[in-house]
């Protein structure tokens, strides 16, 4: 079977729009704390939830946003719930990091690795009362060295669960570059724990939307868990207002914040040798200096830019259908922030 | 009249849970084994072992609650709630919250807890007061077997995560299991009263929230749960011969506490001494105190916990438990 | 005089003591960014990034500290304490006891508490009175940059495990970095004096267990620490105006506590409020009222704390975590 | 090199004893609560302990008494420790599962997989304040599914952290088969996460003697955690007193008790089909039989018998040192018995 690119590109373009949205009223202030995004994973996240069906749970983590839209959640009531609403998805009580429509059988967590279990467990509970249906958790690379994590692929392989663990490697853990503090190799981790595993780029929809079916498929059939490792990059770094990307875009007001206390605490009397503080000081002028070059900032690793371009020789139906998705978002914006204000 | 060891009634309440409600599961570390009477009435696919990954198990048994199930989960002892601490903190007692409502957890984890055998400080914690501090948790130590199988049940029928305690001294299994291990040489001071007793022929649930005044007294009221109940009343008997009336209250569901009876009865006596084998600082007996404080009461107050990590010699760890000297002593203190 | 803002003072009296003593290392999660001011004077040996594995890291510090070293080690919130808790249970409290006193384990565990900036329940809770119910664990929550660095030496020198606690909303880099991430269209009530004030030239050890009292009062003691304080001095100030003169008093070390100034000073005023942004339940505020009952002390009480799981919306959240007005309003129902 | 079998057959052979020994207090009663034993495990022990030296460091669980006795700490403390005196190695304070020499750098715990954070810690202040030390961490195949020791060797491989990490695979976890619950392979696992291992037969001793002093070197010459996975047996299963030993042992007096709660509730109306119930049956039957037919039960895997054979070509000097050693911990049972009853 093929993909729909239509469809996918629509999900992923509604789930971009949208957090576009969320990042303008984040500015504004209209949020008050942490805002990480799914903008750069939207592949991913459509690859698989276009697999998705009724009965099927989704154990999210703290981009939860892009997988809640895409399974169909209510975006007006996940805005307002983000901006505090007392009629949001969850009352204004859960916030960003736990957004949960029981109605659609999703649950988020703040605390990494968390979606491992929770994904275990839905499952199991799956198994009982609904044939068939499937459990899928989202969660980064750098979840993969937490415990309950580790713990959940090895419960998921003995007892067969109908889990797809979705690893989206964007290869950083906040400020850490994740190589550095992964050992081995993750899909041989993985393999270890008893858990088959597929690798595919996640910014190529069609190519996750493939890997996923496959899986999928085999899952709903009984063959117990399945892993799926999907690379791609995070567009906003790890957080709205990122100082290092804020750094990056903005130099000359943001490194000198940066350099000042840095240096004189280099120059501090009582502390290492020369040679350490220079390494010391290498250490931060990279991740600067990473983050100044990232990769994220190429068109290449965008993967709606990517899906995109598989849909130009029909330029009308593109328009049409990125006018459509605009109108709708627009909508929403303007049904949420009217109810705000009114 | 029907009588059942602790353990032996807490699998008979949960055996007729599990025979009504397809939706009750068991699972946890050599649950098959340990649980095996209900294994082999129920099969294997409801009664689970699992591998030893509390974090895991514990935190798929609260998904697994939300999406349908009502799954009790065992840890091997309270103490090892540590590494499920994650589950039970920032996922079981919040998911009601966090969905506004809308989403609940229904998840029962049962574990064995407490000390007097000579298991040593990471094995013998209660840590009830310590779980009851998170907002969402509901918290039930039972002192006899009928609240023990009653209780299990109002646990299945709760909507919420509940945590259910199992004192090893109570329990004939699990005193056999991590204690004499079929030896005849040891002694422990298992109270009667407490191991063995009467249960309804058929199982109700026993209201959570409900304590359960276990003697009259108007001199001093002794509160506790589990096994430090029946520390209390030995206590009460001792002072019985010098005149002096201790009320004994079994609180039986720490957290949400039976604030109304056991205001009632610290007004009656104005003295109370809280008898708590968890830890002393920042638990239960300081909660009880604050209770009847807003309540606006005045009345002289002592306790008797458990002030240390419990030590592994039998005679120090005796020291440190709450004992029925240190209770009569703490009453005398008072009056 | 110097000033310094909260947590800068934490880093330079840290700094300090790195200076002083090569024992002393840092690691966590990305600690050579958080902490790029000590990895840039110390180096990277000294200064290390962990995998997001709390429970090894923690664990490993314990280890650490008892082969030798001074670790600090961080969490980037003390809600993810849940995923390391067995180290600090199990291990960290637990070294003196269990090797009869021979062994310690001088860790420090640093974190990041607290609410008021909309982060929602799992990432804004206190747990310092969860953390004191473990026997062995000293934890500190200081409320002022000079008693921030003077406490973080403190710690730096005691010779067991030490919880340290810095509120995010006293910390200008903490509230920056999960707060306002550098916009200036979020506002948050920040305690001036808390965020920013006035330090030693060189850093001294504020003394573990001494509370200060920061305001002389006689009608009424508002007791607390970290945030709280300053809402504190706010509702002492209101009510100044009502010709009510209340107390402040700071404990600072949250365990042990300081049973002397306090009971002084709630038998002085026969008025206790304790303020606590911690659950209500089984935490500080009932241990406080246990510790002046038994001083014999009466008094009557109330406390203003978190009841529940922290609501995500800032006007929910304001109404949750204790405010100036709840304070207020407990006080004059006291009087 | 060659190892010494002789000297590691008196380390064993003084292990083995002293259990021995600690086997009849408990069943007199002397010592109230779990007692595990590490006999069947002694090959392993010997065999990395004899590469231990000073500065080094040990994470033991919940089967330490026969590390800290070969690795130098006095009998008699211990044995004090374990019968509750006072005067024991932790003051009667700690006891059997937690069992601390802070000369000897030994700390058990009774936390299943918390030997594995243990070590690493050991093994990074080793690097700061010992050159060349390492930390040894021991620990069963049941403790590779909890999350703290997969975190623990990840870390330790990724700051190449000395640590030996042995796992004691017996593969029983209580009452569990460890096989079952257990996805994928360890070893693969524990490549995963980064760190090399090697695999021994746990119960011949010169071989775990080699390996274990080639990864050893390995580590103290800076280059990383190592894994050693070494099979054996428990004599005594999960600890003293388990109850399917018991029946195993003593059919006539124990069955019963099992079997008659057993088809009581078998028969008993209400709950699932015959079928289930009948594998259920079959479960806990197995589970009987097992322990009935135990490989524990072979002498071939008992290590002392094995390691016994290399030496029964110099009888005299067997002898004398097997009289030696029971000399020796008859002396310190005396010893100890005598104070206590004093
Ligand atoms: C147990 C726990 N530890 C630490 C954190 C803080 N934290 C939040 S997100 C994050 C990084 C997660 O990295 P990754 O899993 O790769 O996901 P990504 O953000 O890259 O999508 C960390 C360390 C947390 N939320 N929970
Ligand atoms: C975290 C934790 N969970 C459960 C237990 C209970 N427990 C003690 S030993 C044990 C089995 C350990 O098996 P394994 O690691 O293979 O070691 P073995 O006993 O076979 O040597 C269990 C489950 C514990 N002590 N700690
Ligand atoms: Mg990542
Ligand atoms: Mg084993």
């Amino acid at each position: 079977m093929a993909p729909d690119l239509w469809s996918l590109y629509a999900l992923m373009k509604m789930s971009r729009l949208f957090e576009e949205t969320v990042t303008q009223l984040w500015q504004e202030g209209l949020i008050s704390g942490e805002m990480h995004l799914g903008t750069g994973e939207e592949a991913i996240v459509a690859g698989v939830l276009d697999h998705v069906q009724e009965g099927d749970a989704l154990a999210l983590d703290h981009r939860a946003t892009p997988a809640l839209l895409m399974r169909g959640v209510d975006p007006v009531l996940i805005l307002r719930e983000l901006l505090g609403h007392e009629e949001g998805l969850c009352r204004g009580q859960g916030g960003h990091m736990h957004l949960f429509s029981h109605e659609h059988l999703a649950a988020s967590s703040g605390i990494v690795g968390a979606s491992g279990p929770a994904a275990a467990g839905f499952a199991l509970a799956g198994q009982y009362l609904r044939p068939r249906a499937i459990a899928v958790a989202f969660f980064g690379e750098g979840a993969m060295n937490q415990g309950m994590l580790l713990e959940a692929l090895n419960l998921a392989a003995v007892w067969r669960l109908p889990v797809l663990f979705v690893c989206k490697d964007d290869n950083w853990s906040i400020t850490s570059d994740s190589s550095q503090l992964t050992g081995g190799n993750l899909c041989q981790r993985v393999e270890g724990l008893g858990v088959p595993y597929t690798v595919v780029d996640g910014t190529d929809v069609a190519a996750v939307w493939e890997a996923a079916g496959e899986s999928i498929e085999r899952i709903r059939d009984g063959h117990g868990p399945s892993f799926l490792h999907a690379s791609c990059v995070h567009l906003e770094a790890h957080f709205l207002g990122y100082q290092l990307v804020r750094a990056a875009r903005k130099p000359l007001q943001e490194v000198p914040r940066i350099a000042r206390p840095l240096l004189k605490s280099f120059f501090r009397p009582g502390g290492a040798s020369l040679r350490m503080r220079r390494q010391g000081l290498q250490e931060v002028l990279s991740a600067l200096l990473t983050t100044h070059r990232d990769p994220r900032r190429s068109t290449a690793n965008d993967p709606l830019i990517r899906a995109r371009r598989a849909l130009v020789s029909e330029p009308q139906r593109l328009r049409e259908l990125e006018e459509d998705v605009e109108r709708e978002i627009a909508a929403i914006l303007s049904a949420v922030v009217e109810e705000g204000s009114g | 009249m029907k009588t059942m060891f602790f353990t032996e009634a807490i699998d008979d309440a949960l055996g007729q849970a599990m025979a009504a409600d397809p939706r009750v599961i068991v699972f946890g570390e050599d649950v098959p084994l340990l649980r095996r009477n209900l294994l082999v009435r129920f099969g294997p696919e409801r009664v689970r072992a699992t591998p030893i990954s509390e974090s895991a198990f514990v935190g798929a048994g609260v998904a697994a609650a939300m999406a349908g199930l009502r799954p009790v989960v065992e840890l091997y002892m309270v103490d090892f709630a540590s590494v499920a601490m994650d589950a039970l903190l920032n996922h079981a007692a919040k998911v009601e919250s966090f969905s506004g409502g809308q989403w609940q957890a229904p998840l029962v984890v049962r574990a064995p807890c407490g000390g007097g055998y000579g298991d040593g400080g990471q094995h013998e914690q209660s840590l009830w007061g310590w779980l009851a501090h998170i907002p969402g948790l509901v918290v039930l130590v039972p002192s006899t077997p009928a609240d023990a199988g009653g209780l299990m049940l109002a646990a299945l029928e709760w909507d919420g995560p509940v945590v259910f305690l199992e004192h090893k001294l109570l329990s004939e299994s699990w005193l056999e299991f991590m204690g004499s291990g079929g030896r005849t040489t040891v002694r422990y001071d298992v109270p009667a009263a407490g191991a063995r007793g009467p249960v309804p022929r058929e199982w109700q649930p026993v209201p959570l929230g409900e304590a359960a005044l276990r003697k009259e007294g108007s001199d001093v009221a002794f509160v506790s749960v589990g096994v430090g109940v029946h520390r209390c009343l030995e206590a009460a008997q001792a002072l019985e011969g010098e005149g002096i009336t201790a009320a004994v209250l079994d609180l039986r569901t720490v957290s949400p506490l039976d604030r109304a009876t056991f205001c009632e009865l610290v007004a009656r006596t104005g003295r109370l001494v809280v008898v708590d084998e968890d830890y002393e600082r920042f638990g239960l007996s300081g909660e009880l105190s604050a209770v009847a404080l807003e309540a606006g009461l005045s009345f002289s107050y002592a306790r008797v916990c458990t002030e240390t990590t419990i030590p592994y010699a039998r005679h120090l760890e005796d020291q440190t438990l709450p004992g029925t000297e240190r209770i009569v002593a703490a009453a005398r203190q008072l009056l």
